[in-house]
C-alpha cells in the first residue's frame, strides 16, 4: 500500500490510492462512472447558500463551488459541491486525497491522479480543463490558507 | 420504404466497438453525420490518381482536377434545384451566411436598414449580422415563437418585415426540429420588398430542396451534416441577388486581371471563390450526393421523423423529463431534452459510457435556449441508418439513468 | 541525403500511367504537392473511425475528434515554431492574408496609412490590399526587383517601410524560385515600426521556418503544398498582434455568449475560427507534418534546389529559351521559362501528352510578369519525390518541342 | 465515307470525316497534336495586320483571329490564325470542315466534331470555351456574311 504525499504516479496517499485501485479494477466506464456518482455523495458538501462568486470554479461545464479550511487537526480541508454530480465526484476525490495534509503539501501535490482512474472521457479537454481549473483554485485557496495562519 | 440495414452496410463507422464492446449508437447527426465508404474513397481515390490544383492549366491531372470539381458544382445545382441559380462554395454554412452579410448586405445595406432574424437562429446566422449593427448600423427584429408549441409566430413576422430588407431564417431548427413555413416567410417577405436567407444545414440532408421553386434569394448548408466531407458548404443565391454582390476575399481564382493599382474580378461563382479551392472536398460531397440520391429523400425524412417521434413520446414518459420540440409533419429528425434534477453533461456522460453519442450543450443556440430559461439540453438526433432498436435502447437507457441517479 | 526512392514509394499517385502509357512526372508542385498514402490513410481512416464534430460535447467520438484536431494545432505549431504565437485554421494562404486584411488591418489602419507590398507578390497578397485601399483608404507601395538579378530592390525597400504600417512579402516567389531577405526585411520592418505579414505558402514545402525566432507578426501557409489536404491553411500570428485582433467571421465555435443584442468572443484561436472547422483536414495536415519529420527538411531543400538549377541550366542551352530565376542558396524549386516561338500553352499540352506535368500560365502573379512584358511562363517545380532522371527527361522533351515545333 | 452536312456524329462532310479518321487512328496524344501543328500550317492564315478588335476571339487562352467570307464558288470560306499552333490547328479544321457550305449550313453545323478526334486534353474545360467560343463566333459572321448578301 501506498503512503506518499502526492507528488506524482506512485506517491499517493493512502486513501487516495486505494480510490485509484477501486477505479483501475472497474469493470468499464459505466462502471467508473457510477463510482463518481456515489464519491459525490461523500463529499462535505458545500450548501448552495453558501456558493458565492469567490467559491465559484471557472471554465468548468458546470457551476461547481469550493471552499477550503483546516479540520480539527490542524490538517487540510475540501468542502465542494457542483450541480453535476460527476463533478462533484471529482471534488470528492479531491478532498479525499488532500484530507489533512499541510498546506505546503496541498501545494505540491500532483493532479495526475485522475489520469490513473481511466476517466478518460470524463475528462474531456473541456472536462479535464474544468478539474485542472478546480485543482488549481484549491492550490490558491490554499495558500491563502497559509497567509492566515502566519 | 427506406431499406436502413442496406444503407448501414456502408458506414464503416457504424461496426465500431465502444466502451466495454458495446456498439456504437450514433445520434448526433445534427451536429455531423457519418461519412459512407463511398464518399471516403471519392476522396482517397482523388488524392490516389487526380490530385491538381484546379483552373487554368494544360496538363492532364489539373483537367481532371477542375472536371471532377466543377462536376461536383453542377451535382450540387441539381440536387439543389438551383438550375437557374448561382452555386459558390464555402468552407460551410456559417462562411456561407458572412458571405451575405460581407458580399450582399454590407454593399447593399444602409444605417437603419432592418434585418429580421428568428429566435430560433443557430448563432451562424446571428452573430455575422451582430457584426453588421456595429459595422454599418443595421438593425435587428427578432420574432418570436411559441414557447408551449415551438412554432414561430407568423403573425409578429408578418409585422416585422414590413420595411425590412432582409430576413434571415432558420429552415429547420437544430434544437427543436420545427420546421418553419419557409415559402409563406419567402412570399411575405417578397412582398415587403425584403430579400430572404434561408439557413438550411439542418434541411440538407433529410429535404428535397428547390431552390429556385422555393424563390428564396440565398441559401446556406455544409456538406458534413449531408454525409459529405467538413470543410466544404455552399451558398446557393438567386441571379438577381448575386449581380448585386461584391467580393468578399481576393486572392487566386476569383480575379481575372490583377495590376498594381486595380484588379477586375470574375464574373462567375469564381468571384466569390478566392484561393485554391476545397476540391477533394467538393468531390467527396459529389460523392455523398450520388450515394444519397440512391436512396429515396421522402423515406429518409420519414423515417427520421418515425424515430424522432418514438423518442420524443419515449421521452416524455420518464418523470421528470422534458421534451422541446413537436416531431410535426416536415420536421427534422431531433430531439431536445432536459430532466429536471439529472444534469445533461451527467446524463450524456453515463450515456456515452454505454455506447449512445447525443450531444449536450447550448447547440450554438444560446438565444433560444435562453427564451427557455435554459443554458442546455441533451439532443438526440438520427440519419437515415439509424434504427427503431437504437432509439428504443437509447431510450431505456436514458430512463434508467435517470432512475437511478437522479 | 534524402532517400527519394523511399519517398516516392509512399505517394501511389506517381504510380499512375499516363497518355500512351508514360509515366506521370509531376512537376506542378508549386501549385500543390501530391499526398503521402500516409496523409490519405489519416483522413480516411478519421473519417471510418472517428468522426464527429468538435468541441463542447461529452461523447466518445466528440472527443476523440477533438483531440485529433486540437492535436495537429499543436503539430503545426511546433513545426513552424510558433510555441509563442497563435496558430489559427483557414481555408488556406488566401483566407490567412485576407484574414490579416480584415481582422487586423481593418481595424488598426486609418485613411492614409501605408501598406508596403513588392512586385513579386502573389495575388492573394495584393487583391486584399487592394480592397482595402477602397474600404478604409489605405495606401499601397510597391518594392520593386532587378529584372536581370531577380532580387529585391532593398535600397527601395528600406525606404518604403519608412512611415509605413505593415508590410507584405512572399517569403519564396512561386514563379521566380527567389527567397527575399525576410530576416533582414524584418527587422527593417519593425525599425521602422511597421508589422510584417510573410507569405509562406512556397516556403512551407522546403524550409524549416521558425515563427517566433523570425520574428514576423503574421505567417500564412496551405497545406496543400506541403503534403497536406486542400481546403487548410493557417495563419501564425504574434501575441502582440493578436491581441489588437477582431473576429472576421460570426458564428458558432468563436463566440463565448451569445445574446439577442451582443455576443462575447472566445479569447484564444477559435476567435477566428468560425463554424465546424476543417477537422478532417486538420488531422490529414498533422499526419502530413509526421510523415515530413521522417525526412530531413535541409535535405529536402537542397534535392529540390539541386533539380532546379540543372533543369535551369540546361534550359538555357535550348536556343529561344529565357529562365527566370537565380536558383541561389535558399531559393524554391521552381523554374520559370518561356520560348520565343513556342506558345506556352502549346509547349504544355505537348509535354502533358508525354506525361510532364507542369504549369503554365500568369501563376497568379500578373502584375510580376508584366514587370517582364509577358503574360505567362511554363515552370516546372519540385518535391522530394522527384528525381534527376525526371528532370533530364522532362528538359529533353522540352528541347525536343521547341526543335521540332517552334 | 461520310458526306453529311454536319448535324453531328455520323453525319460531317467529307473533308471533316477524314481528318476524324487520321485523329482516331492516331497512336497517342502526342501524334494528334503533332497532326494538330502540321494542320496549323495549312489554314488560308490571317495575317497579323488584319488582326483586330472585330477579328478577336473572347475566352481564349491564346490570341486567335478569325475572319469569315466566300470562296470563288460562293460557297462559305474561314481565314484564321492564331499565336498558339493548336488553336491556330483547331481553326484549321473547323475552316476545312465547313469550307464551301452555304451559310444556313454554317449555321446548323454541329460543334461535337472535336469531340470525336481524342482531343480531350486540347479541350479542356478553358481551352473547349476557347473552341466553342470561336465557333460561336464563325456562325455569328456567317449570320452577318448572309445579311450582306440579302
Ligand atoms: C506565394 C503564394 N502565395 C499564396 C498562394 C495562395 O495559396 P492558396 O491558393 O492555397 O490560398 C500561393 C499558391 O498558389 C503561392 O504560391
Ligand atoms: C441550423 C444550423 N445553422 C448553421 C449551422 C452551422 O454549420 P457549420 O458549422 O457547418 O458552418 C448549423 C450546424 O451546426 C446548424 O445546425
Amino acid at each position: 500500500m501506498n503512503t506518499g504525499v502526492g507528488s506524482g504516479p506512485g506517491d499517493w496517499p493512502e486513501a487516495l490510492a486505494a480510490i485509484i485501485e477501486d477505479f483501475t479494477e472497474a469493470f468499464d466506464a459505466k462502471e467508473r462512472y457510477e463510482m463518481l456518482f456515489e464519491l459525490a455523495e461523500q463529499v462535505d458538501e458545500l450548501p448552495l447558500e453558501e456558493w458565492t462568486a469567490k467559491t465559484k470554479v471557472h471554465g468548468c461545464q458546470s457551476e461547481a463551488h469550493i471552499m477550503v479550511g483546516l479540520n480539527e487537526n490542524g490538517g487540510f480541508h475540501l468542502r465542494g459541491a457542483a450541480d453535476s454530480r460527476i463533478v462533484q465526484g471529482l471534488i470528492a476525490i479531491t478532498a479525499s486525497a488532500l484530507e489533512g495534509l499541510s498546506v505546503t503539501q496541498v501545494r505540491a501535490f500532483s493532479p495526475k491522479f485522475v489520469e490513473e482512474m481511466g476517466l478518460s472521457s470524463a475528462l474531456s479537454p473541456n472536462r479535464a480543463n474544468g478539474f485542472l481549473n478546480m485543482f488549481k483554485k484549491v492550490k490558491e485557496e490554499a495558500t491563502l490558507l497559509e497567509g492566515q495562519d502566519g | 420504404m427506406l431499406d436502413v440495414n442496406a444503407a448501414r452496410k456502408d458506414f464503416p463507422i457504424l461496426k465500431r466497438e465502444m466502451a466495454g464492446g458495446r456498439p456504437l449508437v450514433y445520434l448526433d447527426n445534427s451536429a455531423t453525420t457519418q461519412k459512407p465508404q463511398q464518399v471516403i474513397d471519392a476522396m482517397s481515390s482523388y488524392y490516389r490518381t487526380s490530385n491538381s490544383n484546379v483552373h487554368r492549366s494544360a496538363h492532364t491531372l489539373a483537367e481532371e482536377a477542375t472536371i471532377g470539381f466543377e462536376e461536383s458544382r453542377e451535382k450540387i445545382r441539381n440536387w439543389f434545384g438551383a438550375g437557374e441559380s448561382r452555386v459558390v462554395f464555402t468552407s460551410g454554412t456559417t462562411e456561407a451566411i458572412n458571405l451575405v452579410a460581407q458580399s450582399w448586405a454590407k454593399v447593399n445595406l444602409n444605417e437603419g436598414d432592418v434585418v429580421v432574424l428568428t429566435e430560433m437562429e443557430h448563432h451562424a446566422d446571428i452573430v455575422p449580422w451582430q457584426m453588421l449593427t456595429s459595422e454599418i448600423g443595421v438593425e435587428l427584429r427578432w420574432v418570436p415563437f411559441d414557447l408551449e408549441t415551438f412554432e414561430l409566430d407568423m403573425g409578429a413576422y408578418e409585422v416585422a418585415v414590413q420595411g425590412a430588407s432582409l430576413v434571415g431564417a432558420v429552415h429547420t431548427s437544430n434544437v427543436l426540429g420545427v420546421r418553419n413555413p419557409v415559402e409563406q416567410m419567402v412570399e411575405l417577405a417578397h412582398q415587403a420588398g425584403a430579400k430572404v436567407l434561408i439557413d438550411a444545414a439542418q434541411a440538407a440532408p433529410h429535404d428535397r430542396i428547390g431552390f429556385d421553386s422555393l424563390g428564396a434569394d440565398f441559401l446556406a448548408l455544409s456538406a458534413h451534416k449531408m454525409g459529405g466531407p467538413t470543410g466544404i458548404g455552399v451558398l446557393l443565391i438567386n441571379e438577381v441577388a448575386f449581380q448585386q454582390m461584391q467580393p468578399f476575399m481576393g486572392g487566386g481564382d476569383m480575379i481575372r486581371e490583377v495590376h498594381f493599382d486595380y484588379s477586375t474580378y470574375q464574373e462567375n461563382e469564381h468571384r466569390f471563390e478566392a484561393g485554391t479551392p476545397r476540391i477533394a472536398e467538393a468531390i467527396g460531397w459529389g460523392a455523398a450526393i450520388d450515394w444519397l440520391a440512391k436512396w429515396n429523400v421522402e423515406s429518409i425524412h420519414e423515417h427520421g421523423l418515425e424515430l424522432a417521434r418514438f423518442t420524443a413520446d419515449s421521452l416524455r414518459s420518464i418523470p421528470g423529463m422534458r421534451v422541446f420540440g413537436r416531431q410535426a409533419d416536415g420536421d427534422g429528425a431531433v430531439v431536445s431534452f432536459l430532466h429536471d434534477t439529472m444534469h445533461a453533461n451527467d446524463l450524456a456522460v453515463m450515456l456515452d459510457a454505454q455506447g449512445f453519442a447525443v450531444r449536450t450543450g447550448h447547440h450554438c443556440a444560446q438565444p433560444l435556449l435562453r427564451r427557455f430559461d435554459i443554458a442546455a439540453t441533451n439532443r438526440a438526433s438520427f440519419w437515415l441508418y439509424n434504427t427503431l432498436e437504437e432509439a428504443s435502447a437509447f431510450v431505456e437507457a436514458t430512463r434508467d439513468i435517470c432512475q437511478r441517479y437522479s
